[in-house]
């Protein structure tokens, strides 16, 4: 009823979410047998970063937008810089754009036709 | 009731209409009473809408036309075989865009009460607002090219003046400009294929078209204009340029509502492809441009959301992607529909495609109002100076996250069940597109993880924030019930209103002319 | 820049001005049979606000041609057609009541008072037109005057 | 005398100017401009597509009897309708011509390009 079914595969989002719940409880579970001694304040909780202790008050730090994902980005370089350098914000290059995909269009449709 | 339902499609068109006009009087007596009359005209039409989709798909879905202006308003006139008179025809997919129309207005509407609570000159807003309604209404609902001109041409002046609408903002005017050159070039596109479908048929009712519809070099070249015209207003890439500056730069409760402008766009492209031009061209070849110009939109679309630091340009560009997942799967449905012995993942991918356009109507409606909120909180728009507002609004948080789980196609929200089925089905055709999809979609997951984390995660913020007001909210909840609802029960609306919306397309443009000239003939 | 032009220019406008409105008006009112009709009378009488706005300055029109009155009337004007269509409900939206009754505006057709609801109708979208492009005409004109002198 | 397609011609030629205009001049003006001219030569095909040598105007009260051959009238009603819209889209591309100049303080479409990226 609620399901959905492609021919293919199937889909059924009840049971999905039950399983999910149902994952949820027992990894609780395996949570909850964890060590209890796990103690807040002392220095059980202190943050080591490649084996320096990092300083309690960069506890305010908040990685910015686009400060994420820099890594993939600077991968991607190479294809950013072109495809931004399509996106000029001027008009004539739009309108060059949409003239073009029309000539490209006809040239399709009649060449297939 | 029963005169109501008679009367329901012109309604659809007329009573935003009435209310266009009527706003810029009524304001004159106070805020109160614009807002109460603007939500009456909007609550009208919406329950319009739903009235008529629910008799509609109720009663199996036969196609029916309104005529204007006639002795009665079922069967059309003929005169040599041509219809006369306007005529409006509801088939299923109509029907179906008509519900997501009304969805997307009603919210946005409610969410607009709020956004122009502490500022003047709302009043005209409103009235683009319902007229905007009422062309994107008509651009669904009309069953003659050159009506479907006009409401066209009345959703680019409304849309354009709405997205310009804060002249105070030079980037807005900026916008709207650019927006309007472009709009204005492709209606005239459009303008230009109706006279030369009418100068060679004599007529421009479309089912009359689609009965008489040639393979002609003429034939081409007004598929090709009208392809082209309403590619660049559903926003598909190449052509997508003005989308990220329209829907960046307008109003909040705006851009959702361009987001419906341009389905009802994408609408006409797929009734364009399959009943008005289906002999004209292979539908093979149309299908496989379909998915080209799909494939580049997904792309392309994800690809430049991960490098925008304005929070309403990432959604924007977010938004551009989804349109490419529905050209995907009605694409892959048209490509296949040629074939001797259709194969039935064809319809799948319809199902698919369709079933997106609802889904993304309200993930995307969602996160605009999300992020209108988070703008007006954080009093700036730029991810890179935002931060922490999940101490303050925890209720925007929770909705922007529903929001871009459900768009980035996350089970069990409702983006992944359409994405589901236009993933399965695109596989059988060829692995390469789903694996595009899959792949930008997991990109869209993490463009949205960028936003999410910039501007809600991380220390408290040391400004004071002002809180999303319960009027933002209600739009929001009602939008992130359906995204949950239409996640958790897709069975029930796809069997109920997207089957009978794919059937229109898939079964071919028979049953739509024969409603206007197979009877009355 | 001056607010208004030679007094050969004003003279000529004082006469040309009515019959330009009177034209309009006819154009509008003689829609129905002749070609013309609410749009092209309306662009007509509108023609004479601007002639107006531009030989006499926009001070000159200040009394005569008020930009809210003018935007009343042309939601009016949009309201009045739409009426005209609900009229017709009954039947279908926009059908014409009145044609061919014999009473109100149903004359035989070729006569003034004929072809139902059309007349009036045309009359509705010449108000909204005239008011609408006036309306345009003037904030075009004062905005540019701002311009100007910044 | 028959005209023949030169109409067709200018149509196109006030198409192509057009798009001229949009493409290679930097005056948001004289884009307005070129955007009226492709409407102009669009206008005119709808006009002439209905044309017919000789035809008379379509006016029901003046139909002769035999009735000759007249104009059609559905394309006149496309292109008055077309130059209505075309009426309101170049007021309001001009109005935001005047607002952009008050912003950006040029006129210039290669210098109003903050929407980029």
């Amino acid at each position: 009823m609620n399901g959905l079914q492609s021919g293919f595969g199937a889909w059924n989002p009840i049971a999905w979410t039950l399983l999910f719940l149902g994952v949820l409880v027992i990894a609780l579970l395996v949570r909850s047998r964890g060590r209890r001694d796990y103690k807040r304040g002392t220095g059980q909780t202190r943050v080591f970063l490649s084996g320096n202790e990092e300083p309690e008050e960069r506890g305010g730090l908040h990685v910015r937008g686009d400060n994420l994902y820099w890594g993939m980005i600077d991968g991607l370089a190479a294809y950013y810089r072109r495809v931004r350098a399509l996106h000029t914000g001027v008009l004539s290059d739009y309108v060059a754009w949409l003239v073009g995909a029309l000539a490209l269009m006809f040239v399709i449709l009649v060449l297939v036709g | 009731m029963n005169a109501l339902l008679v009367h329901a499609p012109v309604l659809l068109v007329a009573v935003p209409l009435l209310g266009a006009f009527a706003v810029p009087i009524l304001g004159k007596l106070g805020r109160g009473v614009r807002d109460a009359f603007v939500g009456l005209i909007i609550a009208a039409t919406a329950a319009l809408a739903g009235l008529l989709a629910a008799n509609f798909f109720a009663a199996g879905a036969v196609p029916f036309v309104y005529q204007l202006g006639g002795q009665s308003v079922g069967i059309p006139l003929l005169s040599g075989g041509i219809p006369i008179r306007i005529l409006f025809e509801i088939d299923g997919l109509s029907a179906f865009m008509a519900l997501i129309t009304a969805l997307i207005t009603l919210t946005g509407a409610v969410f607009s009460f709020s956004y122009w609570r502490n500022r003047s000159g709302g009043t005209l807003y409103f009235s683009l607002f319902l007229l905007l309604t009422a062309g994107i209404f008509g651009m669904e609902l009309t069953g003659d090219l050159f009506n479907f001109f006009v409401f066209l041409e009345i959703t680019s002046i409304a849309a354009c003046g709405l997205i310009g609408f804060r002249v105070w903002l030079r980037r807005s005017q900026e916008a709207g400009f650019k927006v309007m050159a472009l709009y204005t070039l492709s209606g005239l596109f459009v303008l230009l294929a109706i006279g030369l479908l009418y100068s060679e048929y004599g007529g421009l009712n479309i089912g009359y078209l689609a009965s008489t519809i040639g393979t002609g070099i003429l034939d081409k070249v007004a598929l090709g204009l009208l392809l082209t015209g309403l590619a660049m207003k559903a926003g598909a890439v190449p052509l997508h340029m003005w989308a990220p500056d329209a829907y960046g730069e307008a109003p909040a409760p705006m851009s959702a509502v361009l987001v419906a402008n341009s389905q009802a766009s994408l609408y006409a492209v797929f009734r364009i492809v399959f009943t008005l031009f289906s002999a004209t061209v292979s539908a093979t070849a149309l299908g496989w441009i379909l998915i080209v110009l799909a494939l580049l939109t997904i792309f392309v679309g994800v690809t430049m959301a991960l490098v925008q630091s304005d929070i309403k340009r990432l959604v924007a560009y977010g938004a551009v992607s989804q349109i490419g997942y529905m050209l995907l799967g009605v694409g892959v449905g048209l490509a296949v529909s040629a074939q001797a012995a259709p194969p039935a993942y064809g319809f799948v991918a319809i199902q698919g495609g369709l079933f997106h356009m609802l889904n993304d109507a309200a993930c995307v409606g969602l996160l605009f109002f999300a992020s209108g909120a988070v703008i007006r909180a954080a009093g700036t728009r730029d991810l890179n100076r935002m931060g922490g507002l999940a101490h303050h609004m925890k209720w925007t948080t929770v909705f922007f996250a529903i929001g871009a789980f459900a768009l980035a196609g996350v089970p069990p929200f409702n983006g992944f069940a359409s994405k589901f089925l236009i993933y399965e089905a695109s596989f059988q055709l060829s692995p390469f597109l789903s694996i595009v999809a899959i792949l930008s979609s997991i990109l869209l997951l993490a463009v949205f993880v960028k936003g999410f984390q910039a501007a809600f995660l991380g220390p408290r913020p040391s400004q004071p924030v002002e809180k999303a007001p319960v009027g933002m909210l209600v739009p929001m909840a009602v939008l992130a019930v359906f995204v949950i609802g239409l996640g958790l029960f897709p069975g029930f609306f796809v069997d109920h209103i997207v089957t009978p919306a794919a059937k229109a397309l898939w079964d071919g443009p028979a049953a739509y002319i024969t409603t206007v000239i197979g009877l009355g003939g | 820049m001056r607010n208004e032009m030679s007094v050969i220019v004003r003279t000529i406008t004082r006469c040309v001005y009515g019959m330009i409105l009177l034209f309009g008006f006819y154009v509008i009112m003689h829609g129905h049979l002749t070609p013309g009709g609410g749009f092209q009378g309306g662009a007509v009488v509108a023609s004479a606000f601007a002639l107006l706005l531009v030989a006499l300055g926009a001070a000159g029109v200040k009394g005569h041609l008020n930009r809210h009155i003018l935007q009343t009337l042309e939601e009016i004007g949009a309201l009045a057609f739409l009426a005209l269509g609900f009229l017709g409900i009954g039947t279908a939206f926009f059908y014409n009541l009145f044609a061919g009754t014999g009473g109100f505006f149903g004359a035989p057709a070729g006569q003034l008072l004929s072809a139902g609801t059309l007349p009036l109708m045309n009359w509705a979208v010449g108000l909204k037109v005239m008011t609408g492009i006036a309306c345009i005409v003037i904030v075009m004109m004062v905005g540019g005057r701002k311009e100007e002198t910044k | 005398m028959s005209i023949g397609n030169f109409p067709f011609v200018v149509a196109a030629l006030l198409i192509v100017l057009g798009l001229y205009a949009l493409l290679f001049k930097r005056n948001l003006i004289k884009m307005v401009i070129g955007i009226s001219l492709i409407e102009t030569g669009v206008n005119l095909f709808l006009v002439m597509a209905g044309y017919r040598t000789g035809g008379m105007a379509p006016i029901y009260t003046l139909a002769p009897t035999p009735i000759r051959d007249m104009v059609l009238p559905t394309p006149q009603a496309l292109t008055l309708t077309s130059i209505v819209i075309g009426l309101a889209t170049t007021a309001l591309l001009l109005s935001f011509a005047v607002f952009i100049h008050r912003h950006y303080g040029t006129l210039d479409i290669q210098e109003i390009k903050e929407l980029n990226g």
